[in-house]
């Protein structure tokens, strides 16, 4: 019971462990550096949008427009590269995605919007801008070697984007864990009500978590735009999707109050290496899908089968 | 006393919400290191009041004074700023956080930056025992009782050591020896200096600890008066407008055969070998101290919870309810403890939950007969006097106690020959209690057979025919009605009484 | 030897004939292929890029869905000397400094193509409507630009009433065709669509809007089998057949000439034929 | 029983006790009509061709295979099930095996086949959420991709013609004028709404989204109710993919993609609450006719497609808040 239940609790691990054994049977060198950075650095960027969403969904969020403010800020940073040089243009792009949080928060705590349809519109809205701006077009940067460097390969196995994502990784987990504003972050995700009577300002922080959240998803598309030297229109459309499944895969609750940097960063890892080790095998990209949604579907059921362990009484009223 | 410095004066205070005139007018002053008592009926505007001083709701109209200086809030956290702290009277606490995280939530200590978990773990296990119980500060507070919960959130506001503290109801889901020791802490606190606003419908409560009581009525002030020379009587002519005789009525009638036998139920957690019967036309009281198991046994009856052991029989048949809908079939109707909850759908008329349960009766082929349900919710409007009389109005606009009546008619719609009734009288007024027990007497009066749970000894003593007393998860033989006394009941909730 | 394929999607209906015709011509040839599906996905594909280099292959055949994305990828490719081409569809021109060879139709001459035998049909007057793919898509602004310069280039009389984008989708050319129809009725008096399938979308809106009346000439491309159907009943005007198969056995022979050290042009297309009534018995479609 | 008469009191004041403001309540009942009849007038003003009725005919029929969808998703809306993601999934399902079973099933045959697998995979889904109590978010998105997968793989990902081009017939043909599809919608709404207006399913719906446990305790079986839900998106979602397919006589594994959203955002555009407890059909219809015309609006004013995405996204957003804020003022919540 107890290593059941110990398995249970630390299920992404296991999942993740699992995944890792599988890949290095079926892929020969799974385990050499090279390969390993290469799919951490795959799962930056996901991972980048993924930590923004961890913070959201404990919160209570949900935030479907990352994948549109991806879009949009890495087309910013690129077009922007002729007038304002490669560093300011990055910047500006990621203060595009922060304006863009902005707004999602407005529309949630100012108008009261419910988050899935604010986000809905705004994913829209967001994806139409690059549309427009661009028309239609993908658009180039202004130097490409600049490009080659940003993904140049550090100790073997880090690039600048995954090392940004272990360390923000890290650093959310510190703060999640060991702050103040962490927990009340859970307070808020769990009963925004009382943590509202007990003098926590709701609001503010659902605005800060939309803003964050989005401002991540702008880093995530700047460093993408930059690696490719290009913006499109079309990136990141599947993004969101696949980052919602990684984070609750990562045992975070889409219903908010309950979650964990690590997991997240399991949750991710396991989806990074199972595209890489399947992609090494040329498994068709259906059956990845299917393997991919069947493994989803095994977490949440042992998840569910986790939470209803404990609690076979009624559930407790107060957590309605 | 009464000499002391006035810590809160709120003057005039109007308060509309849509549809509602919640508040009119009122004006309210009370004093540091006196305990100031609000009593009134269901909906007379108590809880919005006190709202209203802690920040939680702006007034429409008046104002108020703090320490001599006038204020405006505008959330919860300027009140508390303030040094106003407020137990709600619907829970107001994080399921997913911890017990210390809940006791400590707004201001955490921190250490260089960072949450300082173990002096808030420490301060939160000092404060628990200082209240009387035993709680784990790093328990989860969703997997509490929520009568544990309800000393949680006391002592969040305790541990605020805050200058003016309002307690909404506190006691309604606490037993009589918790209840004690709250008030052994509110003295304390009073003599400390701290103004101390209480409310509660248990007026027993008010004449023991409060010093002044102030009456509200239909949202407006009607007087306030030292407790000093008055009794519950003038509380409830005050409270209703005129006399209500007999509180707890106790209903004759003849008492038939057993309707509900349970033998040897277990559910492997929270009770073990719990044996009693309900006979027809019979009160039967089950009671103990807060999470003796009272509420799982009715649930596993009504199917809600799994049983792992044990036989239901219902007028002489043996039952397995799976699930609500079973146990219905087999004559069992429930009423649950937490009204919010498991009692109502808010978003429904007072019409359509009081035919929910029974509404495949009520249609023809699948199909809704109006005019048969709008009947069946007028008839139980009118029965159970349920205030406003209009069964289309929404039912979460109706005040506690009649949302109480609302969920009882839902459940003798459907005509059951056994009803459990968990605690039924929970933070409802005075005069709607006496409906209540006044509806059970003509129920049981038809013949329909009756187990009630309930925490509150004179209801218990006064309203049952028998008494099963609970003792974590174990029940004791029945008590007869005339071997009924509050110390022995006491001495086997406790454990200390011989079987 | 390994060739790395890093291609659109292996389940759509032009890319999966391509794919078997390459997977197989490659086994003939005695080379492994490694085929990594991009699913449509640009970003996917430049990631695919990177395992590709990882995995030390002989060479890379791309199929871009964007015409710069894949250019630090195939920089470094060339780093690691790893000889790369593209299949299908055509990137911008800084990438050729980093690929050996283009392979595929040329979809900026397609639209020429198309744009000649609409003015055909037309006798270079008229209003037309372009039911385009997906905005961004390189091979839409191939085959969009190649019409309307067409056009421009030869002085045509021929209006473009509007553009409007359906994502090779039937049921989105439906939608818009629906709302073209009724915006500007008989105006429209030909019509070009950048494929085949929403080509059909069109016929579909217009016989739901004026049933029983022919519809004006229109032209697509891909030269699928109904297609030829619609070509046969009057329904098209014409299509373009641009073979999936040849396409990719060209790109693996290409890739065989380049391991075997033979030098290859830059840019070897794969024919085209305009499909018309004359023509539609004695040619083969497309798919 | 003397006692009851004894405690009765007067009813409370009248005047504690008033209706809300009815002007805002009207607004806040019939907000959405009122601003689809603005965007009407506008259309009607800005474009000859708005008031036609071959420019009714279109709207009506491109919103009908969706409008399927949205009838099905209001319950899920409705019984607290926040959303159906597998929406796509199921209608190239649908699409795909009402076509490929042609030659095996005939076209009658056929389809209802189609349909049974959509609704078995609503089954699936319902399981998971009613039964097991798994987040549907989740459990949809995680079966889309699954059934997608499966259906890719076994069509290979090439196109699905029709074997009978005369079995789209049906579907293309018209009654009094009004397109086939057009009525099979009208149908499925008006069944739909029926069924949670008038019924006690529909009740059971409304209660379980309204309040789960109290529900429970209310003898209604909420674990069916809420799989219920996802049979009937699955089944909806099979009867649109069929209706496509037949229509289009053509098939691929993606025809679905995007009706989720669009099925989603027209629910909650009419007003639907995610949370559950709330909602009826003719107000998803409101809502999905709203979304509609203000596209065929900006379609007829030649709107760029980039600029249409941004206008709708804003007045989606615009629509949802002022209903919600008319809503708040409107009606005791
Ligand atoms: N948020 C609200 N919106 C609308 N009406 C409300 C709201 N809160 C309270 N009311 C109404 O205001 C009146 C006063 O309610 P209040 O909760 O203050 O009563 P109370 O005296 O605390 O009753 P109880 O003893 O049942 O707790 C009631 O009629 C109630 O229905
Ligand atoms: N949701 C829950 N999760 C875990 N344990 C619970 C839960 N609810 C009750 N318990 C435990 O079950 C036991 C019995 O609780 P129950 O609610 O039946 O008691 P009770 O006698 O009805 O008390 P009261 O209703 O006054 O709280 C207690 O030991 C309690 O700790
Ligand atoms: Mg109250
Ligand atoms: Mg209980």
């Amino acid at each position: 019971m107890n290593a059941l239940s110990f398995a249970l609790r630390y299920r992404v691990g296991f999942i993740l462990l699992a995944t890792l054994l599988l890949a290095s049977i079926l892929v020969p060198g799974f385990f050499s550096l090279v390969t390993l950075g290469l799919g951490l650095d795959r799962a930056a960027t996901m991972g980048l949008i993924a930590i923004g969403l961890t913070v959201l969904l404990i919160s209570g969020q949900i935030d479907l427009s990352g994948g549109a403010v991806f879009a949009v800020s890495g087309i910013v940073s690129i077009i922007l590269q002729p007038t304002l040089g490669i560093g300011l243009a990055a910047l500006v792009g990621v203060l595009t995605g922060a304006a863009a949080g902005m707004i999602n928060g407005w529309l949630v705590v100012r108008l009261g919007i419910n988050s899935l349809v604010a986000t809905l519109a705004s994913m829209l809205a967001f994806r139409s801008i690059a549309h427009w701006i661009t028309e239609s077009q993908p658009v180039s940067g202004i130097d490409m070697m600049f490009s080659l460097a940003i993904s140049e390969i550090y100790l073997e196995i880090f690039t600048l984007r995954s090392a940004l994502f272990l360390v923000a990784i890290i650093l959310l987990h510190f703060w999640l864990v060991y702050t103040v504003p962490g927990r009340n972050l859970f307070a808020v995700g769990s009963s925004a009500m009382a943590a509202e009577a007990s003098g926590i300002n709701s609001n503010r922080i659902f605005f800060s978590g939309f803003v964050f959240a989005s401002t991540l998803a702008g880093v995530a598309g700047v460093l993408q735009a930059l690696t490719m030297n290009t913006g499109s229109p079309v990136f990141g459309s599947d993004l969101t999707v696949m980052v919602i499944a990684a984070v609750v895969v990562g045992g975070t609750r889409i219903e908010g109050g309950r979650g964990s940097a690590l997991g997240t960063l399991g949750g991710i890892l396991t989806i990074a290496s199972l595209t890489t080790a399947m992609e090494f095998q040329s498994v068709p990209a259906y059956i990845q899908q299917i393997v991919a949604g069947c493994i989803l579907m095994l977490l949440v059921v042992l998840d569910r089968t986790i939470r209803t362990r404990p609690l076979t009484g009624p559930e407790v009223p107060a957590s309605r | 006393m009464t000499s002391s410095r006035p810590a809160l004066r709120m003057r005039d205070i109007s308060k509309q919400f849509p549809g509602v005139r919640a508040l009119s007018g009122v004006s309210l002053t009370v004093r540091f290191g006196t305990v100031h008592a609000i009593v009134g009926e269901n909906g007379a505007g108590k809880s919005t009041l006190m709202k209203i001083l802690s920040g939680t709701y702006q007034p429409t109209a008046g104002s108020i004074e703090i320490d001599g200086a006038e204020v405006r809030m505008h959330n919860p956290a300027d009140g508390q700023k303030l040094g106003i702290r407020m137990v709600h009277q619907e829970l107001n606490l994080v399921p997913d956080l911890t017990v210390a995280e809940n006791v400590f939530l707004g201001r955490m200590p921190t250490r260089r930056g960072m949450l300082d978990r173990g002096e808030m773990v420490r301060n939160a296990a000092r404060v628990l025992k200082e209240l009387g119980t035993v709680i784990d500060p790093n328990c989860r507070l969703g997997d509490l009782t929520i009568s544990q919960q309800q000393l949680v959130e006391i002592a969040k506001a305790y541990a605020a050591a805050p200058r003016i503290i309002v307690l909404d109801e506190p006691t309604s889901s606490l037993s009589e020896h918790e209840a004690g020791i709250l008030f052994g802490v509110l003295r304390k606190m009073r003599d400390a200096g701290i103004a101390i606003i209480y409310i509660s419908h248990r007026l027993r409560e008010v004449l023991d600890i409060a010093d002044e009581v102030t009456v509200l009525r239909d949202g407006a002030m009607i007087e306030t008066r030292p407790v000093a020379g008055i009794t519950a009587a003038d509380m409830i002519r005050l409270m209703v407008g005129r006399d209500v005789s007999d509180l707890f009525p106790k209903a004759e009638a003849v008492i038939g055969s057993p309707v509900l036998e349970v033998e040897n139920l277990s559910d492997g957690e929270h009770f073990a070998g719990v044996s009693f019967d309900v006979r027809a036309g019979e009160i039967v009281g089950l009671t103990g101290l807060v999470g003796a198991g009272r509420t799982e046994v009715a649930r596993a009856i009504f199917g809600l919870s799994k049983r792992t052991a044990g036989t239901i029989r219902m007028r002489g048949q043996t039952v397995a309810p799976k699930s609500p809908a079973d146990a219905m079939r087999a004559g069992i109707a429930y009423v649950p403890e937490d009204r919010k909850g498991d009692g109502i759908v808010p978003g429904m008329s007072v019409r359509e939950n009081i035919g929910l349960p029974i509404i495949r009766s009520l249609t023809r082929m699948g199909w809704i007969k109006d005019s048969d349900e709008k009947q069946l919710a007028k008839h139980y409007a009118k029965r159970f006097s349920i205030v406003p009389p209009d069964p289309e109005r929404r039912i979460s606009t109706l005040s506690g106690g009649n949302q109480q009546k609302a969920v009882l008619a839902k459940w003798l719609a459907a005509k059951p020959a056994l009803l459990i009734l968990d605690e039924p009288t929970r933070g409802v007024d005075v005069g709607a209690k006496s409906d209540i027990h006044a509806i059970v007497g003509e129920l049981v009066a038809e013949g329909i057979a009756v187990l009630m749970i309930s925490s509150e000894l004179p209801e218990v003593l006064a309203v049952c025919d028998r008494v099963v007393v609970m003792h974590e998860g174990n029940a004791a033989k029945p008590l007869m009605r005339d071997e009924l006394s509050e110390e022995k009941i006491m001495a086997l909730a406790t454990g200390e009484g011989v079987q | 030897k390994t060739v790395c394929y890093v291609t659109a999607a292996d389940s759509h209906a032009y890319a999966t004939p391509a794919n078997k015709a390459l997977e197989a011509r490659a086994a003939e040839l005695g080379i492994t292929i490694l085929s990594l599906s991009q699913n449509f996905d640009a970003q996917t594909g430049t990631d695919q890029l990177n395992t590709c280099i990882a995995r030390r292959v002989d060479g890379i055949i791309l199929w871009p869905l964007d015409p710069q994305a894949y250019i630090p990828g195939l920089a470094r490719a060339k780093q690691a000397n790893i000889p790369s081409i593209l299949i299908n569809s055509p990137m911008a021109e800084q990438a050729n400094a980093f690929i050996k060879s283009f392979t595929g139709p040329d979809v900026y001459e397609e639209g020429k193509m198309a744009a000649d035998s609409l003015s055909k049909a037309l006798n270079n007057e008229g209003a037309v409507v372009i039911i385009a793919g997906q905005a961004g898509n390189g091979t839409t602004i191939g085959r969009v630009g190649g019409f309307t310069d067409r056009l421009k280039e030869a002085g045509s009389k021929i209006e473009v009433l509007d553009t409007v984008n359906a994502d090779f989708d039937q049921q989105k050319a439906l939608v818009a065709s629906r709302d073209l129809i009724t915006r500007f009725g008989d105006k429209i008096t030909g019509v070009y669509s950048n494929d085949d399938t929403m080509a059909r979308g069109f016929i579909d809106a217009w016989k739901e809007a004026n049933p029983g009346k022919p519809t004006p000439p229109i032209v697509g491309i891909n030269g699928q089998k109904d297609a030829f159907e619609s070509i046969r009943s009057g329904e098209m005007y014409s299509t373009i057949v641009q073979s999936p198969v040849e396409d990719g056995k060209l790109a693996i022979n290409t890739m065989n000439d380049i391991l075997s050290g033979k030098d290859v042009g830059a840019r070897l297309p794969i024919p085209l034929t305009v499909v018309t009534k004359e023509n539609v018995e004695s040619v083969e479609p497309a798919f | 029983m003397t006692i009851v008469s004894e405690v009765a009191r007067q009813p409370e004041p009248a005047d504690r006790f008033s209706r809300a403001n009815r002007t805002l309540e009207i607004f806040a009942r019939g907000g959405l009509p009122f601003i689809i009849v603005a965007v009407m007038v506008f259309g009607a003003l800005s474009s000859p061709v708005f008031l036609t009725t071959g420019n009714f005919l279109n709207v009506l029929t491109s919103m009908s295979i969706v409008g399927i969808v949205v009838v099905a998703m209001t319950y899920v809306l409705v019984v607290g099930g926040l959303a159906d993601l597998s929406v796509p999934a199921t209608i190239a399902c649908g699409a795909i095996l009402s076509l490929a079973l042609q030659p095996t099933f005939g076209t009658g045959g056929a389809f209802a086949v189609a349909v049974l697998v959509a609704g078995a995979t609503g089954l699936i889904n319902g399981l998971l959420i009613g039964y097991a109590r798994v987040n549907a978010i989740i459990v949809t998105l995680g079966m889309g991709t699954i059934i997608l997968g499966i259906v890719q793989a076994l069509v290979g990902g090439v196109i699905v013609y029709g074997a009978d081009a005369s079995s789209g017939d049906f579907v293309k043909s018209r009654l009094f004028g009004i397109p086939m599809v057009v009525i099979i919608f009208i149908v499925v709404a008006i069944i739909g709404h029926l069924i949670l207006s008038r019924t006690f399913w529909g009740r059971w719906t409304t209660a379980t989204g309204g309040n789960y446990s109290a529900a429970e305790a209310s003898a209604v079986p909420v674990r069916a109710v809420k799989a219920g839900a996802f049979v009937f998106t699955g089944i909806a979602s099979g009867i649109s993919g069929g209706l496509l397919g037949l229509t289009l006589q053509a098939a691929r594994p993606m025809v679905g993609t995007g009706y989720e959203f669009s099925a989603i955002t027209a629910v909650v555009v009419g007003g639907v609450s995610i949370i559950g407890g709330f909602g009826s059909v003719p107000r998803a219809i409101a809502g999905l006719i709203f979304v509609q015309l203000l596209t065929n609006v900006m379609v007829l004013q030649g709107v760029r497609t980039p600029v249409q995405g941004l206008a709708l996204g804003i007045l989606i957003a615009g629509a949802v808040a002022s209903d919600l804020a008319l809503r708040r003022r409107g009606v005791v919540s």
